[in-house]
């Protein structure tokens, strides 16, 4: 079995489940969405992929092995990639030295092939300027250097937090383009969380929908935004 | 009442805004623009949190640019950032209270103030003991939002209000943005331009730390490069 | 690779290099006062280096006395039990001190912060306190007499082993800044998730890591105990072992291992003279300088001049391609 | 309950039984064991303030409480008072040198990297040590009062009381920080501006202004401790020096931010030291208690604490 | 020539920021004032250059270095506390010149000088000197008077290296007496609390209470003392200084302590009277220790021998400080004779003192009393 998969995944944190009895699967090549209320659990769920959080409950399985006591890590390395929801870029290192960590660490390769790996990473996603300090990028660039970063453990999973949240339509066009081009060509499979429907519309294939930890629906996205407990839970009459 | 006039600011060397010119009269005013235009460098530079160079910045006919932030927030405007910046250790209660007890003017009112908020945002009512800190995202903001509101503020700025919510609530926000409105002028900046055309009444683009762009929000919404930039998706 | 090349040279540090060989080599024909001031500023220099190389990964230690003095004893107890030879009593020291921190960092490498830097300092106090009651072993308060030191006390011999020493550390802290080892420190020290998801192991790079800098501090105080033949409880772990090199290190700059060296030695070289000209009060002078240095050179002294350095390098390039365009 | 109020409150309760159960062999043990929790309370709740509001280790903190013994030691010399009388113009004064030091040197650090105010308090510890050796000399310094000496006698034990002002002064501290962080306006800045110093501009908060009165209070309240002080321990110019560690210590214990579980803390350490003592030939090894039960709850914290 | 008029150096070591070194190194160059107001030694100035060792090891090791190689000395004096003097050791022994010593007790810093050095003059006795000095004051004030009884004792040691090196001599010297004891940690170290200890003795119930600490600990210990009603018949201090005024208080009274000098041997001693007088009048303070008058001795003990050498020549200076009857501020006439392992041991007796009407009075050694000792020690209701 290729890919990412987790039984009745749960935690809480002292009275709050966080994630409830979540089963959730990501195979290479595909996008997958995964939306929800604030507070649904999303950030949660790919903290507990990450292996950030230990569950409390639940299974992680990768690439059919058992993980769910594997460190973040080593995770990692094993080709999980993620992006933060809030970003905290590494600000002590440059632009190209955070991109290279992963290769670095994840990846186990020379510092010289790090950073070569990790310059050619960054011209493909369009990055320039790259020994600059992380103070000194704009929002795009530094939702770039996000995706860069998670790139750089060399995923075969990979998860995006709102990394379009807070980018304008014409910015926002040029990340969906770029996360396309990504899937297409590293045959990955990537979860998306974002808000902008407009977002998950465009990139995804398959949604699932969290509301109170809870895998509440799942299914395309047409399908989906019709379901009305989503419309009440989340997506409202705005849409 | 709020006149910004030939401003500049910057972080050291980096100037950010050039001579920048706005007003907002009275209702609701938007600032847009791409990331990094200077937003929230213009909106920094309004509460006193940058200092500004050269220009003006006057509030109800008074000179505030380079004045301390608590001076301008007595003065009456309040601000929600786009950190939100809450108390995370203080319960919901204690940071709408705090909102209030520190404004001179809006401290007798306050439990009067908190009824409306509570009107606002009724999920705030239910959650007055919770610490600020453990609320979800979209809470968080909704406690932003009513936190400012407890300084019974003449001028509300809000730094990307939507950021990170779901869409049922940035709807649900913006409603409420638009009857406010009716009290207290307001001063929001969005990437949600179509959003925000809902409610705004006239709008401002900024790029690269200048006006490029003014009007009323359906000039703004029917601008053909509006339409490109901000509006596609 | 042009976006490889863009990587900015490093010429700073090697004139630094040259610079502190050349300090370091003088007192050598200065004569045996300059050595003996040379090398304190080498052992609180060792001390400031070791204590920036565990502050690169964001843990804040107070034990620097703890390590030094407990190096100190395992020298003392090493050559008179064991008949370990003076000058191998320092890699004795390193490797038990070293040994010694790798225990006691599995458990309390879980702490940052405050709290690590409390556990550190109280650590200290109970090796102090470990060595000043168990008197069989320690002779008690009255500390131990090492059976002989180090080239006899040999004033040029002595010094060029402290010499040695340094350069030692001198190396591992830039083998620190300039490999690996440097990203994951710095990686942890700005944010451990993402330096874990990005594959850090971080509990093995901070157990090294804490390791290391004890075992440097273990050899140093063991070659402290060598250059006066004694070690007691009160001054091996005198608690100025610990700020001494901090504030040197700070005065200096964080982060890199020019900072302490220009700390140490510009401290080190100012507490001795000042005492000349104020023979009673200098160490007020010497709190004077301390403060005023913090409040007008917050970055420390390399990052001052480091600061400078950039702005300059900034304007040149800006003009270069103002006058190409 | 969280899993933390619990571990308060199962640590508050062993606390309680300990105290019995040394009650029971060696009841004088706990009279003095509480009496140098209030000491040892008394001197850390300001540093705990200071720690959890302005987010500054003080290393200057046992020294301010040194000058503010030599003040009341020096007016009750030169006017012949009661050194008790000085209370009240060393706590005033202490107020003043607390907005000085404040203004004149750590407010323009808080830009800074957050290690430059523990040298720079270091720098200060060491001026104000040097300084108060220059004019006073190194030679101890203690004025002879017949009202430390009271005693009680129960039974056929008779103990000292004096030390009970500790006691009482520590909760008069505890009581009145309280009081002042939740019931006053500038209380409830100052709690905000602890959590979030942006946050707190934004609400209408002085944040400077805030900060500066947090350290005067704080130095006031050395004030009163340090007047106690000198009426019952020798005055030397290193006399603060293990008090700005053992304060150190008792707040990283307590949590950063909690005063209340600073008293308790002290209570555990004082009375478990008095016991040590207690025992014959034990003195040695009260420190090792110290630091060891300081070191065991900072770890147990950090277990229970878990992930993240 | 011109070297007749060359001075002679002297190089002291003090940690100044101490009371001990402070006074110790003024006492020092009172001495050599007096000296060059008398014309100098052998015709030539005398001059002092003193360096603060900062009571650390390396620094007063840096301190001796510099003084040997840079100021070019032709004596080391001074001393307090043996860590710093460990440190110094090495140092001391590459120079070898002739060093008066006024500090360090510790018998450990006797073993780092080791035997056959001919050069090293130590003044203050040694830890074990003390030790059986105390024994024989004791016996003989026992013989004396036989009211006094010394038969039980308890000991109150600090638990750093001076209080422990105290309790382990005690316990070697009175091994036929019952002595128990028990450390506490002195005010100078952070502690101040003696409730304990004094409980302990109390319960035990002693002849002799002696509490060996710092400055510091002398009045609290007393007003803790007194708080749980414990007065034994002989309440006997032994820090190396007392606090400032402690004679002011009521509780000083009948105190019993150790020391070497105190102002009231200026009524047995033209020396000490001298000195004293001569400090007052130039500093306008009193001597606070026993290190003052020390300071003064070594200075003055160097040049009665040089002028004897007549030369500069060390093996002459040392062979007529090895004679030498030097008639001290501190009462005794001071000679040197080996010791357990160096050559050149000076003093080894420590003065049995007590406070009486707010100043020290020497009880013993007999010759130099200046008061009868006052016995049992009141109770503490005066
Ligand atoms: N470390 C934690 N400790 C306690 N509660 C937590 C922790 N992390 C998350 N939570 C809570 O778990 C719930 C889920 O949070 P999560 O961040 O996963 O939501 P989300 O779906 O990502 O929301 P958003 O869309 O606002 O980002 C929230 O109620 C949050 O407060
Ligand atoms: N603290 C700072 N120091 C230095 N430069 C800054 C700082 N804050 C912002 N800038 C720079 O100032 C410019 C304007 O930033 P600002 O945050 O005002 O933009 P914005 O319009 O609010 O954009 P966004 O949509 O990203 O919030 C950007 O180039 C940014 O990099
Ligand atoms: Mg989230
Ligand atoms: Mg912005």
């Amino acid at each position: 079995m290729k890919g990412l998969q987790t039984e009745a995944l749960t935690i809480r944190f002292g009275g709050l489940t966080a994630v409830d009895g979540v089963d959730f699967s990501l195979t290479p090549g595909e996008i997958v969405g995964i939306i929800g209320p604030n507070g649904a659990g999303k950030t949660t769920l790919i903290n507990l992929l990450a292996g950030i959080y230990a569950p409390t409950s639940g299974r992680v399985v990768f690439d059919g092995e058992d993980i769910t006591a594997v460190p973040a890590h080593r995770r990692a390395a094993l080709g999980i990639g993620r992006t933060f929801q809030l970003i905290h870029p590494l600000e002590d290192l440059t632009l190209v030295e955070n991109v290279m960590t992963g290769f670095l660490f994840a990846g186990r390769r020379s510092l010289r092939a790090a950073r070569e790996a990790a310059a050619a990473l960054c011209r493909d996603l369009g990055l320039g300027g790259l020994n600059r300090s992380t103070g000194e990028l704009n929002i795009l660039e530094t939702k770039k250097m996000e995706i860069a970063k998670a790139l750089a453990v060399e995923p075969s999973v990979l998860f995006l937090d709102e990394v379009m949240a807070g980018l304008n339509s014409t910015e926002t066009l040029d990340v969906i383009r770029m996360v396309r081009e990504i899937a297409a060509h590293r045959n990955l499979g990537i979860g998306v969380v974002e808000h902008v429907m407009g977002v998950i519309k465009e990139l995804t294939e398959r949604v699932v929908v969290l509301d109170g930890g809870r895998l509440i629906a799942a299914g395309p996205y047409s399908e989906v935004s019709q379901d009305p407990r989503v419309v009440s839970a989340y997506l409202g009459g705005s849409v | 009442m709020l006149t910004v006039e030939n401003v500049d600011c910057g972080y050291g060397r980096l100037q950010v805004l050039r001579d920048l010119s706005m007003e907002v009269a009275g209702g609701a005013v938007g600032l847009f623009g791409p990331n990094g235009a200077g937003k929230t460098t213009l909106i920094n530079a309004i509460m006193g949190i940058n200092r500004v160079t050269a220009g003006s910045i006057t509030f109800e006919g008074r000179g505030i640019h380079n004045r301390p932030t608590h001076e301008i927030v007595h003065g009456g405007i309040a601000l929600v950032p786009q950190e939100r910046e809450l108390f995370p250790g203080m319960t919901v209660l204690e940071n709408l209270r705090i909102g209030a007890e520190q404004v001179p003017h809006a401290r007798d009112r306050g439990e009067e103030t908190l009824e409306t908020v509570f009107g606002y945002f009724p999920i705030l009512r239910e959650r007055t003991k919770q610490l600020a800190g453990t609320m979800s995202g979209g809470q968080q903001r909704m406690l932003a939002v009513g936190r400012a509101l407890m300084a019974l503020p003449r001028l509300l700025i809000l730094d990307e209000p939507s950021l990170g919510l779901q869409p049922s609530i940035v709807h649900e926000l913006f409603t409420i943005l638009g009857e406010m409105k009716e009290h207290v002028a307001v001063l929001v900046t969005e990437q949600n331009v179509r959003e925000s055309l809902r409610t705004v009444d006239r709008g401002y683009v900024l790029e690269n730390g200048r006006i490029v762009l003014r009007g009323t929000a359906d000039e703004l919404a029917n601008d053909p490069e509006v339409e490109r930039s901000y509006l596609g998706l | 690779m042009s976006s490889i090349e863009q990587r900015p040279r490093r010429r700073a540090p090697w004139v630094f290099a040259a610079l502190a060989a050349l300090l370091a080599f003088l007192p050598l024909v200065a004569g045996p006062y300059p050595q003996t001031i040379a090398r304190s500023v080498l052992t609180y220099m060792m001390l400031a280096i070791s204590w920036d190389m565990l502050i690169r990964s964001g843990q804040l230690s107070f034990g620097i006395a703890g390590f030094f003095g407990l190096g100190g004893y395992a020298a003392a107890i090493g050559a008179t039990y064991l008949g370990v030879p003076p000058v191998l009593t320092l890699v004795f020291a390193a490797v038990v001190v070293g040994v010694v921190a790798l225990l006691i960092g599995a458990v309390v490498l879980r702490l940052r912060g405050m709290y690590f830097a409390i556990v550190t300092l109280a650590l200290a106090e109970i090796f102090r306190i470990v060595m000043h009651n168990w008197s069989s072993l320690t002779g008690g308060p009255n500390g131990m007499l090492l059976p002989r030191s180090a080239f006899d006390g040999n004033s040029v011999a002595t010094y060029l082993m402290m010499l040695v020493l340094a350069a030692v550390v001198i190396g591992v802290s830039e083998w620190f800044r300039h490999s690996r080892i440097h990203f994951a420190l710095t990686a942890i020290r700005d944010n451990e998730t993402v330096a874990a998801s990005a594959g850090v192991n971080i509990y093995a790079y901070l157990l090294t890591a804490f390791a290391i800098t004890s075992g440097i501090q273990g050899a140093v105080g063991a070659s402290y105990a060598q250059l006066f033949g004694f070690v007691t409880p009160e001054s091996s772990f005198n608690v100025n072992y610990t700020l001494i090199p901090l504030a040197m290190t700070l005065l200096g700059g964080m982060y890199g291992t020019w900072g302490p060296v220009v700390g140490a030695v510009l401290l080190g070289v100012v507490g001795e003279y000042l005492k000349l000209f104020i023979p009673y009060g200098h160490l007020l002078v010497y709190g004077v300088i301390i403060v005023l240095v913090i409040l007008f050179m917050p970055r420390g002294i390399v990052g001052l001049v480091r600061g400078h350095l950039e702005r300059s390098r900034r304007t040149t390039t800006a003009s270069e391609k103002g006058g190409a365009a | 309950m969280t899993g933390f109020k619990r571990l308060q409150v199962a640590l508050s309760v062993a606390a309680g039984i300990a105290v019995v159960a040394l009650f029971l062999w060696r009841p004088t043990a706990v009279v003095y064991g509480l009496q140098r929790a209030g000491l040892y309370a008394s001197i850390a709740l300001p540093m705990a303030l200071v720690l959890g509001i302005v987010h500054i280790v003080n290393l200057a903190h046992g020294e301010m409480m040194m000058v503010a013994a030599y003040l009341s030691y020096a007016a009750a010399r030169a006017l012949g008072i009661d050194p008790l009388l000085a209370l009240v113009p060393t706590t005033i004064v202490m107020f003043i040198v607390g907005i000085v030091l404040y203004r004149l040197t750590i407010s323009r650090t808080v830009d800074g990297p957050e290690l430059n105010q523990l040298i720079l308090t270091f720098g200060i510890a060491m001026v104000l040590g040097q300084a108060v050796n220059m004019i006073a000399t190194s030679q101890p310094r203690k004025i002879s009062l017949d009202y430390v000496s009271a005693s009680a006698t129960v039974g056929d034990v008779s103990f000292g009381v004096y030390d009970f002002v500790f006691v009482a002064l520590a909760a008069a501290s505890l009581a009145g920080l309280y009081l002042f962080l939740k019931k006053t306006r500038l209380g409830q800045a100052a709690t905000a501006v602890g959590q979030n110093p942006r946050g707190a501009r934004i609400v209408g908060i002085d944040v400077q202004r805030t900060y500066t009165i947090v350290f005067a209070i704080s130095a006031a309240l050395l004030g009163i401790v340090g007047t106690f002080f000198m009426t019952k321990f020798s005055i030397f110019p290193t006399v603060g020096g293990s008090y700005t560690m053992r304060s150190f210590s008792l707040v990283a214990m307590a949590g950063i931010g909690n005063l209340p579980m600073i008293v308790v803390s002290s209570v555990i350490l004082g009375v478990s030291e008095a016991a040590i003592q207690a025992v014959p030939h034990g003195g040695g090894w009260s420190p090792l208690v110290f630091f060891g039960l300081i070191i065991l709850a900072i770890m147990i914290r950090s277990f229970r604490g878990g992930r993240a | 020539q011109e070297g007749a008029a060359e001075p002679i150096r002297m190089g002291g070591v003090w940690p100044l920021g101490d009371i001990t070194g402070e006074q110790g190194s003024k006492s020092a160059q009172l001495a050599v004032d007096e000296l060059n107001a008398n014309g100098g030694i052998l015709g030539r100035p005398v001059e002092l250059v003193v360096i603060d060792s900062e009571f650390s090891p390396d620094k007063g090791a840096a301190a001796i270095e510099r003084l040997a190689t840079i100021e070019n000395v032709d004596f080391f004096i001074g001393g307090m506390s043996s860590g710093v003097h460990l440190g110094q050791i090495p140092a001391l022994k590459r120079y070898r010149k002739i060093t008066m010593w006024t500090g360090a007790a510790s018998h450990l810093a006797e073993e780092a000088i080791g035997p056959d050095q001919d050069w090293y003059f130590h003044l203050h006795p040694w830890d074990y000197n003390q030790g059986a000095s105390y024994v024989e004051g004791w016996t003989a004030i026992a013989e004396r008077y036989p009211d006094i009884a010394i038969d039980r004792w308890f000991l109150a040691y600090e638990e750093g290296a001076f209080g422990s090196a105290s309790f382990e001599a005690t316990q070697q010297l009175f091994s036929d007496m019952e002595i128990s004891g028990e450390s506490f940690q002195s005010a100078a170290a952070g502690g101040g609390d003696y409730t304990a200890v004094l409980e302990r003795a109390k319960e035990y119930d002693p002849d002799v209470f002696i509490w060996a600490g710092y400055d510091a600990d002398a009045l609290p210990i007393m007003e803790q003392a007194r708080a749980i009603d414990f007065a034994p018949p002989l309440f006997v201090g032994a820090p190396p200084g007392w606090p400032a005024s402690f004679g002011e208080s009521g509780l000083a009274e009948g105190v019993t302590l150790y020391g070497m000098w105190a102002p009231s041997l200026n009524s047995v001693s033209d020396v000490s009277a001298h000195y004293y007088q001569s400090y007052v009048s130039t500093y306008d303070e009193e001597p606070a220790t026993y290190f003052a008058p020390l300071g003064y001795t070594a200075v003055m003990i160097l040049a009665q021998a040089v002028e004897a050498a007549g030369s500069m020549d060390q093996d002459a200076i040392i062979a007529e400080l090895q004679n030498i009857e030097y008639d001290s501020a501190l009462g005794e006439t001071i000679s040197f004779a080996p010791s357990r392992v160096i050559s050149n041991q000076g003093i080894r007796q420590q003065k049995i003192l007590q406070w009486q009407g707010g100043e020290q009075q020497v009880l013993w050694p007999f010759e130099f009393a200046t008061s009868e000792p006052e016995y049992p020690f009141p109770s503490w209701d005066r």
